[in-house]
């Protein structure tokens, strides 16, 4: 059953990440990586983190990927052009990732002592999860708070408009 | 319990539940029409059956029976997945609900609950957060200025309400411990109506967030902005039309009997007799059961009552002020509810 | 049923899923080009680091793991904020999106 | 029983008058720049007279001299070497600073007149004040770097105000060239000051005193190379030949400057060190004697060429160092007391002459050719009674200042022997040289006929006149305190020499045996002195034609006076043009061309090559900057996961097993 589950969605998440790169329009792109994200929830659910597979859905896919369509939706963000770009960057970049990826995977398939995943395996409950986060990593966590309420701020602020120039006409006739 | 009773077993929850929910959602429109002509002093549907209650399937066979329109500007990919989306993540957020107390017969998994998730809570939160899609790429994908409009203002809506809706759980949350719906239940079946969340769990405010963030989440009056027909003729299904536009149709009613559900079980004890001892259980299991799913389906059907009633008699917010009252009233009292649950909890 | 449920799935092949997501997203990253969508390759890569750290959570019985994935959200969540209000920023001086057209160096 | 006299304060005042003058000059109304400008030395003047007050006046609250002051704080405490900031008062620097403030002062209220319309008014007061600051501490020096940094101080101060006109280019080559003539006499001054501290491991005046005395085997070697040196410094400062070459150029500059650093004070500081100095002087004869042949040297040098100048000022300034020459013949001879003597008196009329032609050139809008003045008298009445009274002074008619300090040293050098009447008599023909030029000054500016129009020529204002009568009335006077025991007061600082107990000392009834000898020896100079007046009038007012004649008949020496000895040009030849050859031909082209150019090319070259190759990674290229970056991120990889040591120990393996298959 674990297997089914996993290979269905491992499946599914390499195919979302592939279709993710393969189309050309961001928001099927956004719905893409909606799938991957969702698949990923289901596969930390099967690793016993039952919390983060929830937090996964809400917060990535809940929030911050409805962020991302939001934002195409305002950009009104249409099929990506075909632009050159870097070839030789193209050059570069590509055997990197096969060498990362290669590394990676040499690494892992000669790691020892990995162990196996079973659906009968301890689940990690939100009790366990939260009594650690709550107790020693409370500053961590505060700090996190910050961050975010900053985040928020700096969020407005750059897309914001000009609280003096309301209707933008300095942005559009170039700040005269 | 083999894997194939398993599977059977599963699947036939799922399409009973399934069936129950689709029917339910059918009759809720029909209540609603009933009920607002009722306040409207008028019939509502009469004619098709007795007090019209064939009318919810006469209503369905138009919605299929109908053409089928795609504009020709659509992004057609989206545009058929959105109503796909927005049914389905209304539908699915059922599976966690437990409906009654736990039996089962012949071996099989309890019924009265798809599964029993221990953060079913949270399952329920993420699958609505989920349901923002649909309405959100239904009206981008409609490439019509209204839609998008309506569900640019929907997404804003719902993103802002989820926050408070979250929020306002929490304090429930830390009565009970747990994010299992069933624990949250059991924890407050003591003393019958007493030991509701909503009384004696001091969760009254927490109670009144949720139902303004649920009527909200729910894009029902008096924050149906996103298809506010005044000003946007229909708001983000304005180019769906026959069975597309049927689901969006039950992929709303189907919330608001999820948002019924949850507040039962969040707030006002469930399954669970509102009069705790005082009437003994009747120590046969089907009969408890049945009594179990009796009251939960009327304390169901007195939020859908209550939904009608309100959308019968309220009228709607402005978008700037739908928009104040979520982050400047809500959000701050929710917080201020986590603040006094926790120092209620920590010094009792 | 038993086998059936007992079935496992070693944690390598998990490590391994990792490690495709993130070479996608760094794929992406470089083939894309739409802001947008490589910052979602970003957010792909950060998934794929995420999972690797709960396949460890799970190999060590520890909460740590996933508490670290937990700071990762966050963050993400941080970061597209303001990574989005950047675009949007970029997108009403550039008028585009293409990561191409946008070597400036500056706004 | 010694109170704080607060020495300190003396130097300090003034530098916060050019503080104030120089930050907020500018910005302030005139009438405060002027009282902050005047208030800094007359604050300090008082001071210097409170401590001279508290020696000698009534209710003396000093006791005992040298007073010393020193900073509570260390200073430089190097190994061995510990040199504090202190500053020492005795009856010398006592002397010096009552002149330097004093005339200093004269000076300051001269100037208010004199530079009233120049733009740069608060400034020149800055740099005014900024003299006055460096010259008291340099005057007050405790050690030899103390008075360095004076030294130095003065040597800035005297270049800012030669180059003040900055945008008139001969002023500015002036500043140039004094501070780098100036440079040359430093160095000798380090020198001397790094061989002190090899020799005597310190720097403070007293203690090289004291280790001098106790050690008897002090004697030539060290001690002439350290004199000698010390000789550079003083003759770079104080205008001896052969570095006196800036002094002349110095008149760039205003003439109140001209008047208090280039002949009353700066200029001396060499005589005042060397007089600080003099025990080190005293243990090397030959040192000392070289003092004194370059000073008789540079008078009667300088003394030649003021015979033909035109330019008053130029006279003026070769007359000043003419007089340094005669104060550095006084050293030589050992007779500090009489060079110091003279440094005031000259002090006096000197700066008079200057004021005075200042006066003149001021009241004839700026023209200081000689030939275009005459018949000023009439006009400028207070300005010529002044000028008469400062040439008879420095002419050496009895009883004006110049006088007596004049004859104090031609005595002390007769009495040196053989060599001391060969100095004699060459000062004694400076002395008439001295005479003649400064009569002839006389005559041409105040005598005669008009030779120009000068219909709007005017008396300066009182601002003006006052320091000059007072100055007058100090030539006048100054002399007679040689007769009150002068050298006695310097005494316990110099050394009293017998040779020096002068016979005019009237008052001080024990010194009858060698009044014969000073007589006549007076009465030669008196004559010689009226000879050369004689000779003036006779060339000047009598018989106009004359000079022309003479130099007529005496072409090649009329052309080597009037072209100064071609001094400048035989410096421009030796000196500078193979230096400038040098510089062009192996600096310009070798050096900066070749070696730092090509440097600098390579450089160049290098960086924009490979900035040409890094321009195409800063694309801008967001993507073109992933691929780098995931190009870093594969090779950190490999760099930590794959195990090298087991690579490379199994790559000969493979290598051979290739092989042998």
């Amino acid at each position: 059953m674990h297997l089914i589950l996993f290979l269905v969605f491992a499946g599914f998440c390499l195919v979302g990440a592939i279709n993710l790169l393969l189309q050309s329009h961001p928001i099927n792109s956004a719905l893409s990586l909606i799938v991957v994200m969702v698949s990923l929830a289901v596969l930390y659910l099967l690793l016993g983190a039952e919390f983060l597979a929830a937090a996964q859905v809400i917060v990535y896919a809940g929030a911050i990927m409805v962020l991302f369509t939001f934002v195409i939706m305002l950009l009104n963000a249409s099929r990506e052009e075909r632009t050159l770009g870097s070839r030789a960057a193209l050059r570069v970049g590509f055997p990197s990732v096969v060498a990362i990826l290669a590394i990676i995977a040499t690494v892992i398939l000669h790691t020892q002592g990995l162990g196996v995943a079973r659906l009968s395996d301890g689940i990690t409950s939100t009790e366990e999860l939260s009594a650690v986060l709550f107790t020693k990593l409370l500053l961590p966590f505060e700090v996190t708070s910050v961050l975010i309420l900053i985040a928020i701020l700096g969020a407005v602020a750059l897309a914001g408009h000009d609280a003096r120039d309301p209707q933008g006409i300095r942005e559009r006739t170039g700040g005269k | 319990m083999t894997i194939v009773q398993f599977i059977l077993w599963s699947v036939l929850k799922v399409a009973v539940v399934t069936v129950v929910m689709l029917l339910a959602v059918a009759y809720t429109v029909l209540l609603e029409r009933k009920l607002v002509g009722r306040i409207q002093n008028r019939w509502g549907p009469s004619r098709v059956g007795p007090f019209g209650l064939l009318q919810p399937l006469v209503d369905g066979a138009k919605s299929f029976l109908k053409e089928d329109i795609i504009p020709t500007g659509v992004y057609r990919p989206l545009y058929l997945i959105a109503p796909i989306l927005a049914l389905g993540c209304a539908l699915i957020s059922i599976g966690v609900v437990p409906f009654g107390v736990p039996v089962s017969v012949a071996g099989s998994p309890p019924l009265f609950q798809i599964a029993n998730v221990n953060i079913g809570l949270l399952v329920i939160l993420a699958v609505t957060s989920i349901g923002v899609y649909g309405i959100a790429l239904a009206g981008w994908s409609s490439n019509s200025k209204y839609s998008l409009l309506g569900a640019l203002r929907s997404s804003a809506q719902l993103v802002s309400y989820e926050l408070a809706l979250g929020l306002s759980l929490v304090g429930v949350v830390l009565r009970a411990g747990s994010l299992n719906l069933r624990v949250i239940v059991e924890q407050q079946a003591t003393q019958g109506m007493l030991s509701w969340n909503v009384f004696g769990g001091m969760q009254f405010v927490a109670f009144f967030i949720y139902l303004m963030a649920a009527y909200a989440e729910t894009n029902r009056s008096p924050f149906d902005l996103p298809e506010a027909e005044s000003e946007l003729t229909g708001g983000y299904h304005t180019e769906y039309s026959s069975m597309k536009f049927a689901m969006f149709f039950m992929a709303e009613y189907a919330n608001m009997i999820t948002v019924g559900c949850v507040a039962t079980l969040l707030f006002f004890g469930g399954w669970t007799s509102p009069f705790g001892d005082l009437i003994p259980p009747f120590e046969n299991v089907f009969f408890d059961a049945g009594l179990s799913l009796f009251w939960f389906v009327l304390k169901v059907f007195s939020f859908l009552f209550l939904y009608v009633w309100v959308r019968g008699t309220l009228p709607r917010f402005r978008y700037d002020q739908l928009m104040n009252f979520g982050w400047r009233w809500l959000m701050p009292l929710a917080i201020l509810n986590i603040v006094a649950t926790s120092l209620w909890l920590a010094y009792r | 049923m038993n086998a059936f449920f007992s079935q496992e799935v070693p944690l390598s092949w998990y490590l391994l899923l990792s490690a495709v997501l993130f070479s996608l997203g760094v794929v992406g990253f470089l083939i894309k080009r739409n802001l947008i969508t490589i910052f979602m390759s970003i957010e792909l890569m950060l998934n794929g680091v995420n999972l690797s750290f709960v396949t460890f959570a799970h190999q060590w019985h520890a909460v740590k793991g996933q508490i670290f994935v937990f700071f990762v959200m966050m963050v993400a969540a941080a970061e597209a904020a303001v990574g989005l209000a950047i675009i949007i920023a970029v997108f009403r001086a550039r008028a585009t999106l293409a990561v191409d057209r946008i070597d400036r160096m500056k706004l | 029983m010694n109170a704080p006299l607060h020495l300190w304060l003396i130097p300090l005042l003034p530098f916060a008058g050019f503080l104030i003058n120089g930050i907020l000059g500018r910005r302030l109304p005139k009438w405060i720049v002027t009282t902050v400008a005047l208030l800094a030395p007359l604050a300090a003047l008082g001071l210097v007279l409170n401590a001279a007050q508290g020696f000698f006046g009534i209710g003396a609250t000093v006791s005992s001299l040298p007073y010393i002051e020193t900073c509570p704080l260390p200073w430089i405490n190097a190994g061995l070497l510990h040199i504090d900031f202190s500053f020492v008062l005795d009856q010398l620097s006592l002397v010096m600073l009552l002149v330097v403030t004093g005339v200093g002062f004269l000076i300051h209220v001269y100037s208010v007149g004199y530079m009233s319309d120049d733009e740069g008014y608060a400034r020149y007061f800055s740099y005014l004040n900024l003299f006055l600051f460096f010259m008291t501490v340099l005057v007050l020096a405790g050690n030899a770097l103390v008075m360095f940094i004076g030294w130095e101080g003065v040597g800035l101060a005297s270049y800012l105000l030669i180059g003040f006109w900055f945008q008139k280019k001969s002023a500015a080559d002036a500043g140039m060239k004094a501070f780098i003539v100036n440079r040359i006499g430093d160095f000798g001054f380090l020198i001397a000051m790094f061989l002190l501290v090899a020799n005597f491991g310190t720097l403070t005046f007293t203690e090289i005193a004291t280790k001098l005395g106790q050690d008897p085997g002090w004697n030539g070697g060290v001690v002439t190379v350290i004199a000698l040196c010390l000789m550079m410094g003083a003759a770079g400062k104080s205008a001896q030949l052969p570095l006196y070459i800036w002094l002349p150029d110095a008149m760039e500059g205003p003439t109140p400057v001209s008047a208090l650093i280039h002949a009353a004070t700066m200029v001396t500081a060499g005589v005042y060190m060397v007089a600080r100095t003099h025990v080190l002087f005293d243990h090397s004869p030959f040192a000392l004697s070289v003092v004194a042949i370059v000073g008789a040297a540079t008078a009667i040098f300088a003394a030649t060429i003021a015979l033909v100048q035109n330019d008053i000022k130029r006279v003026l300034a070769y007359s000043t160092i003419s007089q340094l020459g005669y104060m550095f013949l006084g050293c030589g001879v050992a007779a500090y007391s009489a060079a110091i003597f003279h440094l005031m008196t000259h002090a006096f009329f000197k700066a008079l002459l200057f004021l005075a032609a200042g006066s003149v050139i001021h009241a004839i809008g700026g023209e200081q050719d000689l030939r275009k003045m005459g018949g000023l008298w009439k006009k400028l009445p207070v300005t010529f009674a002044v000028t008469t009274v400062g040439v008879l002074a420095i002419a050496g008619i009895p009883p004006f200042a110049g006088f007596f300090s004049k004859d104090a040293i031609l005595y002390a050098a007769f009495l040196q022997g053989t060599n001391g009447k060969i100095l004699y008599s060459v000062g004694l023909l400076t002395a008439l040289l001295t005479a003649f030029y400064m009569f002839r000054l006389w005559y041409m500016t105040f005598l005669g006929e008009p030779r120009s129009p000068q219909s709007h020529s005017h008396e300066s204002p009182w601002s003006m006149r006052g320091p000059l009568l007072i100055l007058a009335a100090l030539s006048i006077c100054g002399g007679w305190i040689w007769l009150f025991g002068f050298g006695e007061f310097l005494a316990p600082v110099l050394g009293a020499r017998v040779t020096e107990a002068s016979s005019w000392r009237l008052l001080v009834p024990y010194t009858q045996y060698s009044l014969s000898l000073e007589t006549v020896l007076s009465i030669v100079a008196v004559l010689v002195a009226l000879e050369g007046w004689l000779i003036a009038d006779k060339f000047y007012r009598r018989k106009p034609a004359r000079p022309a004649q003479w130099a007529t008949a005496m072409p090649a020496g009329y052309k080597l006076l009037a072209n100064k000895y071609f001094v400048d040009e035989f410096y421009g030849a030796t000196v500078v043009k193979p230096l400038l050859g040098f510089s062009k031909v192996f600096l310009e082209w070798v050096v900066d061309v070749g070696i730092l150019g090509g440097a600098t090319w390579l450089l160049g070259g290098i960086a924009t090559f490979a900035g040409a190759i890094l321009q195409r990674w800063q694309s801008g290229n967001l993507r073109s900057y992933a691929a780098w970056l995931a190009a870093g991120a594969a090779a950190l990889l490999l760099f930590l996961l794959v195990p090298w040591t087991t690579v490379l120990a199994t790559l000969p393996a493979i290598h051979l097993g290739l092989a042998g298959h």
